[in-house]
């Protein structure tokens, strides 16, 4: 541990371990916001299955954003964070992904399943469990304000 | 655009392989879609997808797959996939792709499953 | 073009091509940055080798912030944009790297040469004049409110 | 992390083989220079950098790796560098390294010119 601290010694010192990126409502964004994602893994030497997880649930709730959320400022804010709980705990990546948009309470959206999925029409509807089987731990807040996932994975 | 899947498809008697490289979206599930029914009304009996070229894969895309093996198990024909990612294979268990499609580790062994019939 | 449009219909659609980036005063931050601008860059296609220099200039830009800017607010702003100066024009690759620091008078910057580099004890000092080398056109304004440099690349 | 630099060292004879992997900032630069003294007080006549593996070496960096071009040419040694990307063979040029220094495209070539006296 000491090792690598000696290694980053600013971002030490400061505390300060936040990255925030502003991408616009627009199709293939997801996929330029995951690079960052992917940066900020491999600057805690996460490894990188997982960090292809973070990057494919941070691809959903941008698609959300995009797809549902009608934002009022054509954009999505991302917040990347690396932590830690507390001295011997692992290093973790959190990801924050924030819309202006409409809002939608969460607790009422149906959880699908494999046999709805195949039996029914409708095909889509999986984002978010999608979200919550490969982050370690997933908070919705949302209102007329928008809308607020904070998730986060452990490395 | 770097990021948008380019699809090859090849074609060895009545199996298709399709070889996938970038991401897959709406877009590229779409474009899946079509070339996989063009080889289905063509003759092809077996489908084997190889995402061995994709990191990732959206829920949007994964639906549009599981039409595509629905469609697919309606012609009595067959669809595998080989070649996946962890996440990627995660994430198909996750949505029951993998309750219904084959999942092989390389192309050389879906190309034996199919040949035998799965 | 017309096939490249229908490829990012929402993009073409917002004419809205701006990703903003927060990095913290961090060691390593500014390679953390790359990945950013590296995604957008691929966005346009630009050539690997032209992404290169792109992330380079960043790189410098970002650690003169860190080293000389001491920034009020401990961060550096980027922003990175694609466009194009008409429709028959190439594409071009936009970074601005923006910090709320001391400012600094730009013309006074003595204009470094290998030969005084080689013969003299100041090894340094070669930052901007790579970042000029580097890119197409580079703009830098500056003054108490802090610095900010405009850089920009043809694909 | 991932993007700090690693630094191999091989001997050969009295040439040095040094092979950097990663990004080269003021702290890359600092450990190449502590080996590259190291090998010349150890005997090391030539030294050859090869930064295949290297895609940014920012301009303190480089400043530093002047500093070790200028003790090794006190020396009488030789410095050469190989497998530079195109950015880092443009930021050496312009920062004068490739005026005092040797760039050869290959290792092997840098091997071969610093054997019979670049
Ligand atoms: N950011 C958001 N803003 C508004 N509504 C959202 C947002 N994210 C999700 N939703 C709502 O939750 C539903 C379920 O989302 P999800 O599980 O991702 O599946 P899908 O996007 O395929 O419908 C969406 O159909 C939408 O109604
Ligand atoms: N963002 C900045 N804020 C304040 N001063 C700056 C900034 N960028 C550059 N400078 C000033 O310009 C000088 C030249 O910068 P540069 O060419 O990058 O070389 P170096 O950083 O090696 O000194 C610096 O030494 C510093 O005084």
């Amino acid at each position: 541990m000491g090792q690598r601290e000696s290694a980053r010694p600013g971002l030490e010192r400061t505390g300060n371990r936040e990255v925030s990126l502003t991408i616009p409502v627009a199709s293939d964004m997801e996929i330029v916001a995951t690079a960052q994602v992917a940066a900020m893994g491999e600057y805690i030497d996460m490894p990188h299955d997982k960090i292809d997880e973070v990057k494919l649930a941070l691809v959903e709730a941008c698609i959300n954003a995009f797809e549902h959320a009608h934002t009022r400022d054509d954009r999505v804010h991302l917040t990347f964070r690396v932590g830690r709980d507390d001295d011997e705990g692992p290093d973790f990546l959190e990801v924050e992904v924030f819309d202006q948009g409409t809002g939608f309470d969460h607790e009422i959206v149906e959880v699908p399943t494999p046999e709805k999925t195949f039996a029914g029409k409708k095909k889509r509807g999986w984002g978010l469990q999608i979200i919550r089987s490969l982050m370690d731990s997933v908070a919705i807040t949302s209102g007329e304000w928008g809308t607020r996932i904070l998730m986060r994975k452990y490395k | 655009m770097s990021e948008s899947c380019k699809i090859q498809v090849e074609r060895r008697g009545d199996v298709a392989i399709f070889q996938t490289d970038g991401y897959i979206n709406n877009q590229g599930g779409e474009e899946i879609a079509r070339q996989a029914y063009a080889q289905i009304e063509g003759g092809a009996r077996a489908l084997v997808l190889n995402l061995e070229k994709t990191r990732i894969v959206n829920s949007i895309g994964i639906s549009i797959l599981i039409e595509v093996l629905e469609k697919v198990m309606d012609r009595k024909g067959v669809l595998a996939f080989c070649s996946l990612t962890p996440t990627i294979d995660k994430t198909f268990r996750i949505m029951g792709l993998a309750q219904y499609a084959a999942i092989y580790p390389t192309q050389d062994e879906a190309l034996r499953a199919v040949a035998t019939g799965v």
